[in-house]
């Protein structure tokens, strides 16, 4: 059964130096909170997987914490570089693991689903299966076609952002999902902060995402925090600041200074506030 | 006739390619805009699919991220992303397919993983993303690039996402049975494989550019087609349909128009 | 784009002697109005796949129109025996390929997913890989574990029954959705038989499950045509006829007569009047 | 103490195994009625989950089927059939299976699909469904079956899911990580598999049911525990609570009581 926990508690008891952790959120409901909370308690020598390391990833990169990148784009979308990240790579002071979107989504439902890999369609005729010999192939045994493979993801620990936990510690996810579904399935452990704790989810769609309190480990709530990602129904994405990241990640000590004023020296409550500034009203 | 910018013609020239039966998998910055300006004036109910999962979108304003909440709130529904990759893309629902990249070949290949050697990058690039599976799996690919000698490059260091290889068969031969390339949109004209040797070849100027402009922006020699045509001009109602949808996207966005 | 048609036209038009037919539904919403008008237009040398094969197919074997039989489960839930299957395999008069509901889930998604197979951890230490040639098994290229493999299941014509659909043709499913999605993913044709049909869905979850209109080939209207089975917040499973239909199948004399007077001699209009005896309050 | 049929103690045995801890895999009949009783008296947090799809269930009468409407409407909420078996069976998430047969053998592997020759069967059986990766994925196998020698049989014609092979060590040897049959209830008695040859013994005698009664059902020499318990009898509760269960199903399903 989930455990209620502090942000503090619940990072600190379930991330350890070294671990492999995941932190997902396609765009939507990235945790940012949790994530900042990491940077302040400086786990280190840490394998980083997400799809799409986002600027919540080149933070921790840039912290140092970070001994391993596994990711499918590493962008700030719409903008441009994530500066820190490319220039630990460019400089080789991270090692990465590199793959397509669709070979990461099929390596986290492969995790979920306890397969050790997974099979699909793709890499044809492109380079990345030269560089990561994680990528490999096998032959259908009906019509002989050959296949790309990918090893599962199965991190030590899953965090994710999501909209509402009831009071049994089930998890309620809505709107662009991602793969944070299955990144909490195909983990050893897992730390999920939500925007409220509600007595009971009432009324709902019968197929509505949800993860049952017995498949979470930690719950926290921070409200707003996934800002500046967003939370479908509480509060949009805040773009300027995607945009304004460009320049504080640039340079290194314009980096440093932000993460010490802003995250540092800040803490789990700051995000309502943030996120009060992008509020949409609620359906 | 309003003076336009080369974005502006390149966009506008997308969407024209666009129609109300295709479905689209959309990428951001001109793809997006090309798909979102072709549903807003003459292809109403063609269909955007983004990769964050979200089926049959219409957005009001152009995302910033491929997984913005409006394309969510504009959406028919949102499937996983697991689900979009599985039975969408790789399912082969998709007619068109929309790419860009840092880098392009003869035979539109394109690169967006790095410059210099993989494991000592001299320019760390985002990565391929969705892209190596949209090359291979949507029914068609049509490419938006800007010109430029370091884009269209004679030879990529990394090829990320596979257009036609090294020449006509290369895709047959990879087992691929999707069309890959078909139309390159950019700044200055609209190129196409050459049906007998799949090397890009111009097929139309946009009004007021010249082939040595062209070719200036290219770093291999570039094949014309035997009748280069000249792009129609943008229109009034394109231009004032895609500058609207700009200046929206922009104050939604919170940065100055 | 989705057509709307008349039933009569949608399986005329859609399914033709020798396809292969899925026709699904997970004892939820299965499509009983559109099985009856396949029994009243008699294609012959159908191969049927069902996870479930349930009374609908029961029926159609039971009218000779199978050849062959695709299936994980062949009872009557709850009750026993499917008499017209169960004498037709012992006679040896239809063909079988049997897989567990594993494979079969497995076999539907990999068909949705356009892939010529799936991977899964099962058959154990069985017997059903002994008589089944399409069982079959992969290496994982990274840990050596052999895995049981099942070939993709891509039908000709998928058939389901789904709540509703839009002026679009976009199709909502709700409740117990099984394999329906994929079953429709997978078939090249598909017929879906709606209770209602609405102007626009109005507001739903972000995440309902929905097939978009260019992912479907005709639509039919049939209110109560999961009769005997079930429709969310329709009406409720007619359990006493599942119970009931037991004494009609054993015999094959009283089957043919029940289908003479019930199916034979009806249309798809007499389905709202028997769902009518088991509506349950709109949500 | 109320009389009570072997049917009723035999479900009354397998709901007392039962925890709040448990997540449990069940099957329409005995097993949803165990499971359930469990539910309604001493582990009401137990979570229930039916392959139909719905997750942490809470029915108030028995389904009929495995996708009565009943189960989705008290559902925490409700996934596909393909999510159902790869991610939560296949995931590893199932600590108990409840599995029944139309016949048994003595280390506990079932049949469920065929008396006589698959190719030309005497008897075809319903067929698998779930049962065989029920059997390998579940923590621990939990069954319920009525005794009889056409049930519990010395060779079975067909092994629709695994017990324990031919004998202790079979599982492990098909890297299977899971506990298998650790227990069978029957309406005469309970076994468990023997620490070191896995062979079904008898470990408790229901109240008033002898060893050769117990014998009697069954085809092969049946081996008995050294210490044989009685099965503590039902209880008012148990009963009361079972029976009701029953009564509002059969009302449910439009069955006379």
């Amino acid at each position: 059964m989930a455990e209620f926990m502090s942000l503090r508690d619940a990072i600190a008891t379930h991330l350890k130096d070294g671990d492999s952790v995941a932190m997902e959120g396609f765009t939507h409901l990235i945790p940012y909170a949790a994530g900042h909370e990491v940077i302040r308690q400086g786990q280190k020598d840490l394998t980083l997987i997400r799809m799409t390391p986002d600027i919540i990833y080149d933070q921790i990169v840039g912290m140092g914490q970070a001994r391993k990148l596994v990711f499918s784009w590493a962008g700030n979308p719409g903008v441009g570089s994530l500066h820190r990240i490319r220039e630990e790579i460019e400089q080789g002071r991270v090692a990465i693991e590199e793959h397509s979107h669709a070979a990461m989504a099929n390596a986290f439902e492969a995790g979920a689903a306890n397969l050790p890999f997974a099979v699909f369609r793709g890499y044809k005729g492109v380079d990345l299966p030269k560089v990561n010999p994680n990528i490999r192939s096998v032959t259908c045994p009906y019509t002989g076609e050959v296949l790309a493979t990918v090893p599962a993801v199965r991190p030590d620990v899953a965090i994710i952002h999501a909209l509402k936990a009831d009071r049994e510690g089930n998890v309620l996810l809505e709107g662009i999902v991602g793969v944070q579904k299955e990144a909490v399935l195909a983990s050893k452990r897992s730390v999920v902060t939500v925007e409220e704790i509600v007595d009971d989810f009432g009324p709902r769609n019968a197929n509505a995402v949800i993860l049952p309190s017995w498949t979470v480990t930690a719950i926290v709530k921070v409200p707003g925090g996934a800002h500046p990602s967003y939370a479908q129904g509480y509060y949009k994405r805040d773009n300027a600041f995607y945009i304004a990241w460009d320049k504080i990640a640039r340079d290194k000590a314009v980096f440093l200074k932000w993460m010490e004023e802003n995250v540092l020296a800040g803490g789990p409550e700051s995000f309502a506030a943030q996120a009060r500034r992008f509020a949409v009203a609620a359906a | 006739m309003s003076a336009y910018t080369p974005n502006e013609i390149m966009t506008i020239a997308a969407a024209r390619l666009l129609t109300n039966e295709d479905v689209c998998f959309v990428g951001i910055g001109n793809p997006s805009a090309a798909c979102n300006l072709a549903r807003l004036t003459h292809a109403p109910k063609i269909t955007l699919i983004y990769e964050s999962g979200t089926l049959s979108t219409r957005p009001t304003v152009l995302p910033l991220s491929i997984g913005d909440g409006e394309l969510c709130d504009t959406a028919l529904t949102t499937v996983s992303v697991p689900e979009m990759f599985r039975c969408w893309l790789q399912g082969g629902r998709i007619t068109i397919g929309f790419l860009g990249g840092a880098q392009i070949d003869r035979f539109a290949n394109l690169n967006t993983t790095v410059v210099g050697p993989y494991d000592a990058p001299k320019v760390r690039l985002p990565g391929g993303g969705g892209a190596p599976e949209i090359a291979s799996n949507c029914g068609q690919i049509f490419i938006t690039m800007a010109m430029g000698t370091r884009a269209f490059v004679d030879r990529l260091p990394f090829i990320t996402s596979f257009g036609h290889g090294k020449g006509k068969g290369d895709r047959a031969a990879l087992g691929l049975k999707t069309k890959g390339p078909t139309k390159v949109m950019t700044d200055l004209c609209v190129l196409e494989p050459d049906p007998d040797t799949a090397e890009l070849t111009v097929v139309s100027l946009h009004p007021g550019v010249t082939r040595d402009q062209v070719q200036a922006g290219c770093a291999w020699p570039l094949r014309f087609a035997a009748d280069v045509a000249e792009t129609p001009a943008a229109t009034e109602q394109e231009l004032s349909v895609l500058r609207d949808l700009h200046a929206r996207t922009k104050q939604a966005h919170g940065v100055a128009a």
